[in-house]
């Protein structure tokens, strides 16, 4: 195997649980661990940032994903609730 | 309920299938070739190019030379954006008190002591990858963003009470972004009017000198490049951002005991 | 082989994508919390964000592309051009780092708004809305 | 003269900060009024700037305005013909409006706040209006888009008022990556984002432009997926059935009334101008052959979706009993008959649809100028209407507005609008025309409801402390209406008026040549 196919392999495991991580967060309850959900999906989109080639926009979504987002969605949370009521 | 959620879903389920079809079994997308566009070709050569000079920008990151010069004006408006959402969240919680004598709380000892420790590096990172943002990968916003973690590691670790003790109002911020976005405004329309000075042809957002226009900003400080007015660019955006940010954070964290005043307060209305 | 794996990997990453935004729009459709629908709507921009990245890339014989950064001033032009068939498109991420900004400015200013919301009806839920919140009030 | 164009977008914004900085840097009572004195001069300025660049425009027929000097795929173009400078005219001249009228209505400590977004509203209008370039105008719809939702909130503590803006930004934000995507579509398969450059590469596949060089995917595919998106994203813009229904109705009737009356001009038409700008200029007459039967299939798509909304909003306002959302509907019906006009893909059509908008935006405004005296007066309710019968120019200026809405005397310039519809219907089949009549049938009722309200109902008058000194709002509205019948006129008696606006018509359709040329700066490709 030759090693350029890495990348390639990374790239493909970083979309899948992407995917997976958005269908579990469309089903989670609790608001808190959905945001968490979204803060790991935040890395997974980092690093297929950095994957692709784009390291202006890895180190923009680094703070703005894992910091500015997730901060503003547990004030939110804080002041508000945080279960899903049907 | 449920009978839409199935609609919602089926249909989606639909279009998911029409654009894969589209893209897996006919590759109609451009996915994966040895080509990109010329357009991106040509900035990629063009973006550091001393041989052909009415289309550089003297910029070694390309994605800083599209943002502030080649589309500067998309960023500019951007910058806007970020600008009047601000003053959004201002028109929406106008208002509010800020109050600076509550009793400060927070987090443990040991964590306060390691954001102590991690603070400075941050900002010594931040400025570094804003100044830098025409020689390596970064920028304003990069840079903004970065410092802008900085209040909200305050808010969450410190409390909000810790950013007032540090002289952060909300007005100041708004009033410290709003002169450096005039700044920009200035810096955008200096050409125009040294043009208007030297009668000659100029455009605004011009930075180096054009086939019909010889008007150019430094592009070099001593060695090292400055990319004529993209370093001041980036400049601005890293305390519009930080500002902006910060004031986002500080408006959306304030206590209840601040708010109430705002959501008392009746005009009088149609 | 390596070609068709590479198509293979990028093929399934971007259907996975687009997956990904027609599951985000079901949550923005369908979830009753305005919390949720917020949340969903975050994936819905960041799935489309790297969608664009995706059209972007190219792939380059025997090794792997270069970011769109030039590592120290050319001294040829050989050099440039060498550099224009090797690294990825730069306008795409030109084009997503405005969309972030701007998606971040939009996002910031529908928080406060849910905020709001709940100062009135005391929920999150949008039954609130339905109920009682399209009534026209006659002074 | 042609730095203008450039400029107008930044002289906004620059007054839109100062605005902002002002009262925040000295509390003093002053600075209110130093911001009113502001805001109405350099809204004065704004609407001067404009028609310099609608004078300099009908000189030239095309202007083009290249930001940072670069040549147009390589940087952003500012690309004005006859419809964009004479609809950004007619917004600036909203603005100026807007802030005369808001001088009045507006009673609040926080007003600087409110003219600082209603000044960035009108900065990303005149950048949709004015650009040449897909990707700007996502960055300039988003400006216009999130100062639309702060405005509308500006009430906040009415729960309508928040629920109203909270669903605007939610499938607003939904509708603007959608218009993002469909960017990233178009730029994967022609490698450009210049409006010149993809209308010329729909007409000729095998040019080969400076800097993009030739299309690199499988052009055809591509446009269907991303122009049907884009419809979508239009119709949204413009509230019309699908999704602009989840919207419009509950943001006019929330939004404070002078936002509800400028909204028109400054954000609704957008939806519209941009509708004629991609399905006229980009995709329009010339394009290749494999194009033209799914833009004759997307016309009629469109067409069915114009023809049940126009019905729908009509029937509505019939039953409708807040003054507010009768407007709306009417202006949903009016659009609605607009983009009927475009569907039908002639000159006639489109020369309609732009008296349609014109006659809109200011009938529009009078009815809306009229409901703000009368819900100062006394309420929300159209009963409410009937404080206006003891002006007598209040009156009149009722009657000019909704014989022009209605569209039956030609001595207003709503009339001519569906005239011409009605004459470009009767070219491809006979029903349209009858449709059109039946929509304004339908809509006479609930005008001449408004009319017959006021005549049989008493109104109780609030108490003084509401009145006010009604001086500037009258003078408005007079000086509207007058327009409005001073524009009939010289449609009907004024031959070089006429010729005018069948020009910007014909300029649409027809001379794609120039508008490509010119944005692009090479001649020889098409």
């Amino acid at each position: 195997m030759n090693i350029v196919v890495l990348p390639y392999l990374l790239v493909i495991i970083c979309s899948l649980t992407s995917t997976f991580l958005a269908y579990l967060i469309v089903k989670e309850r609790n608001l808190v661990v959905a945001i968490l959900l979204l803060l790991g999906q935040g890395i997974f989109h980092s690093l297929l940032y950095y994957l692709l080639m784009a390291p202006d926009l890895f180190i923009t979504y680094i703070p703005v994903s894992v910091g500015i987002t997730p901060l503003l969605l547990f004030l939110l949370i804080k002041k508000t609730e945080w279960r899903e009521y049907d | 309920m449920i009978k839409r959620d199935v609609l919602v879903a089926f249909s989606l389920s639909l279009l998911v299938l029409s654009i894969s079809l589209i893209i897996w079994l006919e590759g109609y997308i451009r996915i994966a070739t040895p080509i990109i566009s010329s357009l991106g070709e040509s900035y990629l050569y063009y973006s550091y190019n001393p041989w052909y000079s009415n289309y550089t920008s003297f910029s070694l990151n390309v994605v800083s030379a599209i943002i502030w010069d080649y589309r500067g004006f998309d960023t500019f408006l951007e910058t806007t954006v970020l600008m009047a959402s601000i003053i959004a969240i201002y028109t929406l919680l106008r208002g509010f008190e800020e109050k600076v004598f509550l009793q400060p709380k927070g987090l443990s000892t040991i964590t306060k002591t390691a954001t102590k420790i991690v603070i400075p590096l941050i900002i010594a990172y931040a400025l570094a990858i804003a100044t830098h943002g025409q020689l390596t990968p970064g920028g304003g916003f990069q840079g903004g963003a970065t410092l802008a973690v900085i209040s909200s590691l305050i808010i969450a670790v410190y409390s909000l009470e810790f950013l007032y003790y540090m002289g952060y109002r909300s007005k100041r911020l708004v009033v410290i972004r709003g002169l450096c976005l005039i700044g920009l405004i200035i810096v955008a329309i200096t050409p125009l009017l040294i043009g208007f000075i030297l009668n000659t042809k100029s455009y605004i957002f011009q930075n180096m000198s054009k086939e019909d226009s010889f008007i150019s900003m430094p592009s070099f400080l001593f060695d090292a490049p400055l990319a004529g007015s993209i370093f001041f660019y980036n400049v601005f955006e890293l305390l519009i951002v930080f500002t902006g940010l910060t004031t986002a954070l500080m408006l959306l964290s304030l206590r209840d005991v601040e708010l109430k005043k705002a959501f008392e307060v009746r005009e009088v209305y149609e | 082989m390596s070609e068709v794996f590479i198509q293979l990997a990028f093929r399934t990453s971007i259907i996975a994508f687009i997956v990904n935004i027609a599951i985000a729009m079901y949550g923005v459709y369908t979830r009753p919390s305005l919390i949720k629908k917020f949340i969903c709507l975050i994936m819905f921009t960041d799935a489309i964000n790297l969608f664009a990245l995706f059209i972007g890339f190219r792939v380059v014989n025997n090794t792997y592309p270069k970011p769109p950064v030039l590592i120290r001033e050319p001294v040829s032009p050989g050099e440039l051009e060498e550099f224009k068939y090797i690294a990825v498109d730069p306008l795409p991420q030109a084009l997503v780092l405005t969309a972030i900004v701007i998606s971040l400015a939009v996002f910031m200013f529908v928080i406060g708004l849910i905020l709001v919301y709940y100062e009135h009806y005391g929920t999150t839920s949008i039954k609130a809305m339905r109920s009682g919140g399209v009534e026209e009030v006659f002074e | 003269m042609e730095y203008l164009i450039g400029l107008l977008p930044f002289f906004l914004v620059a007054v839109s900060v100062i605005i902002l900085l002002i009262p925040i840097l000295n509390k003093s009572w002053k600075s209110q009024r130093l911001v009113e004195l502001l805001s109405l001069t350099t809204s004065g300025i704004a609407v001067i700037m404009s028609l310099l660049v609608l004078i300099n425009v009908v000189e030239n027929r095309v202007v083009s305005y290249r930001f940072a000097g670069f040549k147009p795929p390589l940087g952003i173009v500012y690309t004005v013909d006859l419809l964009s400078s004479l609809l950004g005219f007619l917004s600036m001249t909203a603005l100026f409006l807007t802030v005369l009228y808001s001088k009045w209505f507006i009673i609040s400590e926080w007003k600087y706040l409110y003219y600082s977004l209603l000044f960035l509203l009108s900065a990303g209008s005149i950048s949709c209006f004015y650009t040449g370039d897909i990707f700007n105008l996502f960055v300039s719809i988003e400006l216009l888009s999130i100062s639309a939702y702060g405005l509308v909130a500006f009430y906040r503590s009415k729960p309508t008022a928040i629920v109203a803006s909270l669903r605007y930004a939610m499938t607003g934000i939904v509708a603007t990556s959608i218009y993002f995507f469909a960017v990233v579509l178009i730029y994967s398969a022609f490698g450009t984002l210049n409006m010149a450059d993809i209308a010329l590469k729909l007409r000729n596949p095998n040019a080969i432009t400076p800097f993009s060089q030739s299309v690199l995917g499988d052009i055809v595919l591509t446009s269907k997926i991303a122009f049907s998106l884009m419809v979508w994203v239009f119709l949204f813009k413009t509230g019309i059935l699908p999704i602009g229904f989840t919207w419009q109705p509950h943001v006019y009737s929330e939004a404070p009334l002078p936002i509800s009356a400028g909204f028109t001009a400054i954000a609704d038409s957008i939806g519209i101008y941009l509708f004629m700008r991609f399905f006229t200029t980009i995709l329009g007459w010339g394009v290749i052959e494999e194009l033209v039967v799914f833009r004759i299939t997307l016309f009629s798509f469109i067409q069915v979706l114009a023809i049940i909304s126009a019905f729908i909003s009509v029937l509505l306002m019939i039953v409708e009993k807040d003054i507010k959302k009768l407007i709306t509907y009417s202006t949903i019906s009016q659009f609605s008959l607009a983009l009927l006009g475009i569907t039908l893909d002639n000159v006639f059509g489109v020369v309609s649809a732009i008296l349609l908008l014109i006659s809109n935006i200011l009938g529009d405004a009078v009815l809306f100028y009229l409901a703000g005296l009368s819900i100062i007066g006394c309420g929300r309710s159209i009963n409410c209407i009937a404080v206006l019968k003891n002006s007598k120019s209040m009156v009149f200026s009722l009657v000019v507005a909704i014989l022009n809405l209605f569209g039956v005397l030609p001595v207003t310039i709503g009339f001519w609008g569906k005239a011409l519809l009605v004459l470009a219907g009767i070219n491809k089949s006979i029903t349209l025309p009858i449709i059109v009549l039946v929509v304004s049938g339908i809509s006479a009722i609930g005008y001449f409801k408004l009319l017959h309200v006021m005549y049989t109902y008493k109104a109780v008058t609030r108490s003084d402390q509401e009145l006010r000194n009604t001086v500037i709002p009258k003078t408005i509205i007079l000086l509207l209406s007058t327009t409005l019948i001073v524009l009939g006129l010289l449609f009907t008696l004024y031959e070089p008026f006429r010729i005018f606006i069948i020009n910007v018509g014909e300029d649409l359709l027809g001379n794609y040549r120039e508008y490509i040329v010119k944005s692009i700066g090479v001649e020889g490709l098409i």
